[in-house]
């Protein structure tokens, strides 16, 4: 397929899946609604974490300071505020941060601008805490006035579908190409003339952007925000897990694989609830060793490779147990010896 | 604030920093050295905290025989759990950032193993026992300063370690040899070194220090399934200051953070603490990524 | 008909809000189901049927909480829930509440502001922080307090217990001689226990979670630290207080709690069972409110059978007979209890303030730590 | 003026080792470069010429385990282990394509690590030795070695092999990168050490350098071994005039370009 | 060809490099003219690579000036450097790895400096030869094209060298600068490559400098030589002087060019 063909084929599946979503209110249940919203959330944002984090392999941890950025700004905002121009803000204000923390920590790679960004995370949670205590005299804020949860719903499938949006467009443009070389080498990319700061600098804002508007729109069903809730790192570690276990460097890993987590979290906690965690951790690993590429490099072939691997794996384990490899290597030997190699 | 009371403090800073630096080590050896950003380490902490608990609650015995035990029971885990999960990982890995992202994943897969394996076997509820609490005056120049025993015991043990650890890694080459490992694993299987090995040991002996600094936190602290995340991020805040990798700055690290948070907490207010331990850390970062410790060459 | 009653509820099985929740909360809620069963089935208007709980874990989060309700009441539509853990998650749900018509009686929230949302279907029964700092000021004064030295968790919880005292203390005559906040989590209280020292006040007050509380109390044993009065909150009337700090170290260590199983045969009777059954103590303080709760919901549904809304005006209309003595709601929050102080004395937490409420005398003068 | 040095570089009581290969085969998964290759390293320096892609890296990843192999590799009449590190306490060492270097560790770090399995004072002594024979290096101890230049990486990896005091010393293109008398005298070194003693198998692109410093020379061409013969002998043959020393003589060439040779091997060397 | 009536291209005057005590590059100055083909040579840690990182942007110089094209440029981020028409390899090949060939090539073509800018305003490829046009023709002018499809790590690093020249030339320069590509090559494929490099330089109008330690070669190729020793500049002249100065024998050449042709350098 010519890449205008892959361009067609990504915007008609989403397209599509968009459709789907936009239905689902419509005939499913209060529960199975409010499982897809989760789902959504979390599509919006490892798919805008994969858009930066994952083609320029800088990993942050910072998606939960973004979230709760937006989370406090639509709490603070929504008594004078209309609902978009909460959302709005929120977006607005947590890009904000992210050009001034880009501009404390873009220059550190690997583990350093991860450790980094989860420090700041961290700091920006107990700052809000502490200026929350000592300057209102409480910790947290209750949202008074909430809107309905459908428009709820809506705007998070609004920002998932823009996640993927701009992850399929962005991907084409000089843009996309620039991060992807920051990924790959960043020196060379920046002797070949990309602009690396700016690119950087734009696309970790353009992350948070979305970050802090699914925290804007999602902190309103909890009522009752504190820094501890919504600045929780969980937020962040799930969304970076997501976006690796679907394949960071993919269009649509993400995507499936936070439908997928989603789905299999909530199924395993209500069927098995003792091991449910466990098991989810099992999954994990294994999915780590042994589908590597994510969720979105599986393939036909994928299945073929294990079910080679265990055959051979087998084959091995029987020869060692019963002596065999012992014969084979006894056998060479004395072919060679009967070459007389000496 | 007159002079005995200073040195009460900083003592007392210098304690918790002992505990913090103790915290540190196996997540050190881990991540320093192995490039293993080992996220569950405070739950295989909590695994060594609860066995302690466990035959100190039911068998009355002393909890200071579980400090080999749970060294033992822990570096067996290690062994394992590398066998099971990092031999795979460090074949298929194409690069050390790869290995390094995808190291992190199975790590956030043990954590929620081990946390809810512990929660499932003992159930979730806050435990604790009572060991040593006793007051200790220790002289100090200008008076004296109480301190519980158990801490002084963990803080000599602390101590103990971090500087057996330094030996261990000055005199021999183990260290480096990981440190080679990571950096090139050819280079390091052309000097002669048996990779197969090596790295499962290593590995090992960081989880065995974690089982140690739980069995000894548990004597100080209570103790719960979930409480593992929090002494990961002490860990990971403290090798970062001290460099990672080098077990001396670990140790200082820990302790300068002790003594920082104890001054701050003294002259603030605790709430202010955190944010302070958190600038410090961020600033260390920024300014001196290698950590504030680290001379130009490394050394263990 | 003779199909069970499905009552639904999320509880924290796993994360940081285990401990409180599988202490104060979910051993009552099956308990209360083991006791209705073993009569045959709850009294729905004069039929017995029997209680078929469906729960899940919410891992300690609220974003699941409130899946698990929406859930629970949207889609299953079970004939009644029972309150999620902690203040947060009912916040959460208590809007929810309101929506789908669920009557709420939350044992574990504790927050003016819940209060304050005016939600009709919604029910809190612990005592606010008012009634409690009410109390605890009025023992000082009572015991010739002068001065007291605070320490208190900076969230919702501290603040509000924190602003309490200081409108209790106003005009008392009790002087406030050091104030200080902590983070969750906390490792070492000693530095703050230390200038409180120095400081030597008559009292000492923390607003506290469990781990603290511990971890002050053997801190404060550590620098000896000893004031007459050392007041402790969540997790003072925990069991797990006795076993971690030893009986004799906990001797004279007061703490939020409200009742024991002297404070009536009702509760005594609760308290037998709780042990026979669950194989642990309750805590003094929210498991009684738990039980009461479930005593109301009882009550509530042997008249007016699984009409929802008969049964929140009923709980909201009514002065109960509970366990705690005569529970009596007022919008949201439960005036019929007045607030208590506890003390640990011989390895029993005794109700010691208010005096008629009192199941033992308070000990003035904390002996030392041992 | 850097070796001047009169005794040898090591001096061991190891037995002159003689390295038997007998019908090799080697590749990377089911693509096999060597097909049964038969060649033998005596004491004293071989040479391995051969065009680009001919498989004359995997001839050496093979011998030292670095890939699996099949077939018979005998060291003095004895089957060398198949596992690297084995190899490596057997008695052979190799200084790889690429270099394999500790990027992050010192240079001191990295001879160090060179010793890994020799004790701690023998080793201090070595390193001393290193020191000697790279004036360079000890100005640079504690420099990373990653930062070093390409050069100066080249001698870290050669004075790394060293450490170990192989019988069998392996060098894969070991003059890459240097300057032209850095070339004489690291072929002068490797001169050395193999009148010293240690036997030397080395594979070089530098053809008429090479051939003047060994005693022996094989050409590998698409995995097989084409020529060999004393150095002497192989530098006057014809098949080396033509592949690798004419071209410089043939002015009429001059609109291919370099890739086209680069290519041409490429695609000889690669079996159909 | 009459350098002296022409600006310089990329003028570096004093420029020093420390890397803490160590002076690696120590006050070298230099001027390229357009059309030049420059080599550089000198012993191994002598600051070759050092100097090109300097006046390539990627280190910042310690001191010194330098003027690309007239702007001065000391300090500044290598897309600039690149902007102005800048491009180089790397000693060690820094392909992007997991991208084809080709797209490494696309890669640079996107990026590309101030031609492409002439380009767009003019709105035709105005100065931009064809051959630099599109990926394909650049592969084929490296010779790569059979290999446009694997990834770049697949590839020998003797072709990887080759592609660091295409990725070079993609970002249309007026100035080349080559870090030892024609390493590990043999004697035949070394001259094949300065005759691609001379090719280049004729034929796109470029600058070139080559550091190389192939010296015969180089020497036979290039028109001046600029020799480095100990950060150190020690001379800078036609070849033909350059290998009788006794200082760069003695530093460098050793016998190298003793026995080797006079003739070629003629
Ligand atoms: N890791 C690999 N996977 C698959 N094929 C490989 C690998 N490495 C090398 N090859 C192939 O094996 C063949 C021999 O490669 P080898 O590196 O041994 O050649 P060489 O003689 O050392 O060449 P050079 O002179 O370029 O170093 C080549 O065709 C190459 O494409
Ligand atoms: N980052 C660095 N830190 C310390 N020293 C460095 C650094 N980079 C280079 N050097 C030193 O500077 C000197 C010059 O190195 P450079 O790479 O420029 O040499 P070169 O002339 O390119 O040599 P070669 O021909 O071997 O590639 C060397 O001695 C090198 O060790
Ligand atoms: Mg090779
Ligand atoms: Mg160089």
């Amino acid at each position: 397929m010519t890449s205008r063909q892959f361009l067609i084929r990504d915007l008609l599946v989403l397209f599509g899946l968009t459709g789907w979503a936009v239905a689902l209110p419509g005939f499913a249940s209060e529960f199975v609604v409010s499982m897809a919203l989760t789902c959504l959330m979390y599509v919006a944002l490892s798919s805008s974490w994969a858009l930066f984090c994952g083609t320029t392999r800088y990993l942050s941890l910072a998606t939960s300071a973004f979230f709760g950025i937006g989370a406090y700004t639509s709490a603070i905002g929504l008594e004078s505020l209309s609902w978009p121009v909460a959302i709005a803000l929120g977006a607005t204000i947590a890009a904000g941060i992210a050009v001034l923390m880009g501009a404390a920590v873009l220059h550190l790679r690997g583990t350093y601008f991860a450790v980094l960004t989860f420090g700041m995370t961290e700091l920006i949670r107990h700052a809000i805490s502490y200026f929350e205590k000592s300057v209102t005299g409480t910790v947290g804020r209750v949202l008074m006035v909430v809107p309905e949860r459908d428009t709820v719903y809506f705007t998070v499938l609004l920002l998932a579908v823009l996640a993927v949006a701009l992850s399929i467009g962005i991907r084409r443009t000089r843009f996309g190409l620039a991060m992807q070389g920051i990924g790959a080498d960043e020196q060379r990319a920046q002797t070949l003339g990309v602009n690396t700061r700016l690119v950087k600098t734009a696309g970790f804002a353009l992350t948070a952007a979305i970050a802090g508007a699914v925290g804007a729109a999602m902190s309103v069903r909890w009522t009752y925000i504190d820094p501890h809730t919504v600045f929780n790192p969980f937020i962040g570690f799930q969304t970076v897990l997501i976006a690796l276990i679907g394949g960071a460097m993919t269009l649509w890993g993400p995507l499936i694989a936070a439908i997928v987590f989603s789905v299999l979290a909530e199924t395993l906690r209500l069927q098995v609830p003792q091991v449910y965690m466990m098991s989810l951790g099992l999954l994990l690993i294994l999915s780590v060793l042994y589908l590597p590429g994510g969720l979105a490099s599986v393939r036909a072939e994928t299945f073929k490779g294990w079910w080679r691997d265990s055959k051979a794996w087998w084959r091995e384990t029987r020869d060692d147990l019963s002596g065999e490899t012992e014969r084979r290597k006894q056998r060479e030997k004395q072919q060679r010896e009967a070459r007389h190699v000496y | 604030m007159s002079f005995s009371a200073w040195i009460e403090l900083i003592a007392s800073g210098l304690i918790t920093g002992g505990i913090y630096a103790l915290v540190a080590l196996g997540l050190n050896l881990q991540y320093g050295l192995m490039r293993i950003l080992n996220i569950a380490h405070g739950e295989f902490l909590m695994v060594g905290a609860f066995v302690t608990w466990m035959v100190a609650a039911t068998f009355g015995l002393s909890p200071l025989w579980m400090i080999p035990v749970s060294f033992a029971l822990l570096f067996g885990i290690g062994v394992a759990v590398h066998w099971l999960c990092f031999r795979r990982l460090t074949a298929t890995s194409p690069n050390l950032d790869v290995f390094e992202a995808r190291g992190l994943m199975v790590a956030f897969g043990l954590m929620f193993l081990v946390q809810n394996a512990i929660s499932w076997i003992w159930g979730g509820d806050l435990r604790g026992y009572d060991f040593l609490t006793q007051p200790f005056a220790i002289p100090l120049p200008g008076g004296q300063a109480q301190f519980a025993v158990n801490k002084l015991l963990v803080f000599g043990l602390a101590l103990l370690f971090a500087g057996a650890l330094i030996v261990l890694l000055r005199t021999t080459l183990l260290g480096k040899g990981v440190r080679a490992l990571m950096q090139s694993p050819t280079g390091a299987q052309l000097v002669g070194i048996d990779t197969k090995r090596l790295h499962p040991l290593m590995f090992g002996i960081g989880l065995g220090l974690s089982g140690v600094a739980g069995c000894l936190l548990s004597m100080a602290y209570t103790i719960s399934p979930s409480m593992g995340e929090p002494y990961t991020v002490t860990a990971l805040i403290v090798i970062t200051l001290g460099g990672f990798g080098s077990m001396g700055g670990a140790l200082a690290g820990g302790l300068l953070l002790g003594v920082i948070e104890a001054i701050g907490m003294h002259f603030t207010n605790p709430s202010l603490k955190a944010l302070l331990s958190y600038i410090v850390f961020i600033g260390v970062l920024l300014l001196r990524p290698e950590g504030l410790f680290a001379r130009k060459t490394r050394k263990a | 008909q003779n199909a069970p009653v499905r009552i639904g509820y999320s509880m924290s099985r796993t994360g940081p809000w285990t401990g409180g929740a599988q202490t104060s909360q979910e051993p009552n809620f099956l308990l209360w189901a083991e006791q209705q069963n073993a009569t045959g089935g709850l009294d729905v208007k004069g039929v017995r049927r029997k209680i078929e709980l469906i729960s899940s874990d919410d891992r300690s989060d609220v974003e699941t909480v409130v899946r698990t309700y929406e859930k629970l009441m949207g889609s299953d539509k079970v004939d009644l829930v029972l309150p999620p853990w902690g203040s947060n998650a009912n916040f959460a749900v208590a809007p929810l509440a309101n929506r789908f018509q669920y009557p709420f009686l939350a044992p574990t929230a504790l927050s003016r502001r819940l209060v304050e949302l005016k939600l009709p279907y919604f029910f809190l029964l612990l005592q606010q922080p008012k009634p409690m700092c009410d109390a605890l000021v009025d023992m000082f004064k009572a015991n010739g307090v002068k001065s007291v030295a605070v320490i208190y968790v900076d969230d919702l919880f501290g603040l509000e217990n924190y602003a309490a005292l200081k409108v209790a203390l106003q005009g008392s005559g009790i002087n406030m001689v050091e104030d200080k906040s902590y983070p969750g989590g906390v490792k070492d209280l000693s530095p703050v226990l230390r200038s409180m020292k120095d400081k030597n006040p008559d009292a000492f007050v923390g607003f506290t979670y469990p781990p603290d509380t511990i971890l002050a109390s053997r801190q404060a044993k550590e620098i000896g630290f000893n004031p007459k009065f050392f007041y402790a909150s969540v997790g003072t009337a925990f069991p797990l207080y006795k076993n971690v700090i030893t009986a004799a170290g906990a001797e004279g260590v007061l703490g939020m709690g409200s009742w024991n199983s002297k404070t009536s045969p009702g509760a005594k009777a609760y308290f037998d069972a709780h042990v026979a059954s669950q194989k642990k103590e309750p805590d003094r303080w929210a498991s009684g409110a738990c039980w009461a709760g479930l005593e109301i919901l009882t009550n509530a549904v042997k008249a007016h059978g699984l009409d929802r809304k008969a049964i929140r005006d009923y709980v909201a209309n009514t002065t109960h007979k509970t366990i705690l003595g005569d529970i009596k709601f007022q919008g949201s929050e439960n005036v019929g209890t007045p607030g208590t102080v506890g003390q640990w004395q011989n390895g029993e937490f005794e109700v010691v303030w208010p005096q008629k409420l009192a199941t033992a005398k308070l000990n003035p003068n904390k002996p030392t730590w041992k | 003026m850097m070796w001047h040095r009169p005794e040898p570089f090591r001096l061991g009581g190891a037995p002159r080792a003689h390295l038997k290969i007998d019908g090799l085969s080697a590749g990377y998964g089911a693509f096999l470069v060597l097909r049964n290759l038969t060649l033998e390293a005596r004491p004293g320096l071989t040479v391995v010429l051969g065009p680009n892609g001919a498989g004359k890296t995997t001839l050496l990843k093979a011998l030292n385990g670095l890939i699996p192999r099949q077939g018979a590799v005998l060291l003095n009449g004895e089957e060398l282990p198949e596992k690297t590190h084995e190899t490596v306490q057997s008695g052979v060492a190799l200084v790889a394509e690429g270099r394999q270097l500790f990027p992050q560790m010192t240079v001191t770090e990295n001879l160090e690590l060179g010793g890994w399995l020799v004790p701690k004072a023998e080793r201090a002594r070595r390193i001393e030795q290193a020191f000697n024979d790279f004036p360079k290096l000890r100005e640079r101890a504690s420099q990373l070695a990653g930062t070093m230049s390409g050069g100066e990486q080249q001698m870290v990896a050669v004075a790394r092999a060293m450490m170990s005091a192989p019988r069998l010393l392996m060098l894969d293109e070991p003059s890459l990168g240097l300057a032209p008398k850095m070339v004489d005298e690291l072929l002068g070194i490797a001169r050395r050490i193999a009148d010293a003693g240690t036997t030397v198998l080395m594979v070089e692109q530098n053809v008429k350098k090479a051939l003047a410093v060994a005693d022996r020379g094989y050409v590998l061409e698409r995995g097989a071994i084409v020529a060999s013969g004393p150095a002497a002998l192989l530098a006057r043959s014809t098949v080396i005039r033509e592949a690798y020393l004419g071209a410089d003589k043939d002015p009429a060439s001059g609109t291919t370009n370099a890739a086209d040779a680069v290519n041409r091997r490429k695609a000889t060397a690669t079996p159909a | 060809m009459s350098t002296e009536t022409r600006q310089p291209l990329l003028e570096a005057r004093d420029i020093t490099v420390r890397f803490g005590g160590l002076t690696a590059v120590d006050r070298v100055s230099a001027v390229f003219m357009p059309g030049e083909l420059v080599g550089i040579i000198g012993p191994n840690g002598a600051g070759k690579t050092t100097f090109f990182n300097a006046i390539s942007g990627v280190t910042k110089p310690t001191s010194g000036r330098l003027e690309l094209r007239g702007r001065g440029l000391a300090g500044q981020a290598p897309h600039r450097f690149a902007a102005q028409g800048l491009a180089r390899t790397f000693q060690t090949p820094r392909t992007f790895g997991d991208m084809a060939v080709r797209d490494n090539i696309a890669f640079g073509l996107k990026f590309a400096g101030k031609r492409r800018r002439e380009y767009l305003f003019w709105g035709d490829e105005v100065g931009v030869p064809w051959v630099l046009r599109t990926p394909e023709s650049i592969l084929g002018l490296i010779g790569l094209s059979a290999q446009a499809e694997l990834p770049a790590a697949a590839i020998t690093p003797s072709q990887q060298r080759l592609l660091e020249i295409g990725m070079a030339l993609a970002t249309r320069p007026r100035l080349l600068l080559l870090d030892e590509v024609a390493a590990g090559l043999t004697e035949n494929e070394v001259e094949e490559m300065a005759r691609l490099i001379r090719r280049l330089r004729d034929e796109l109008d470029l600058t070139v400098v080559w550091i190389e330690h192939a010296v015969s070669t180089l020497l036979r190729h290039v028109e001046r030589v600029i020799v480095l020793h100990q950060g150190r500049k020690i001379a800078d002249d036609v070849p033909r002087a350059v290998i009788r100065n006794p200082e760069v024998i003695e530093a460098y050449l050793g016998d190298e060019m003793s026995e080797t042709d006079t003739e070629a350098t003629a």
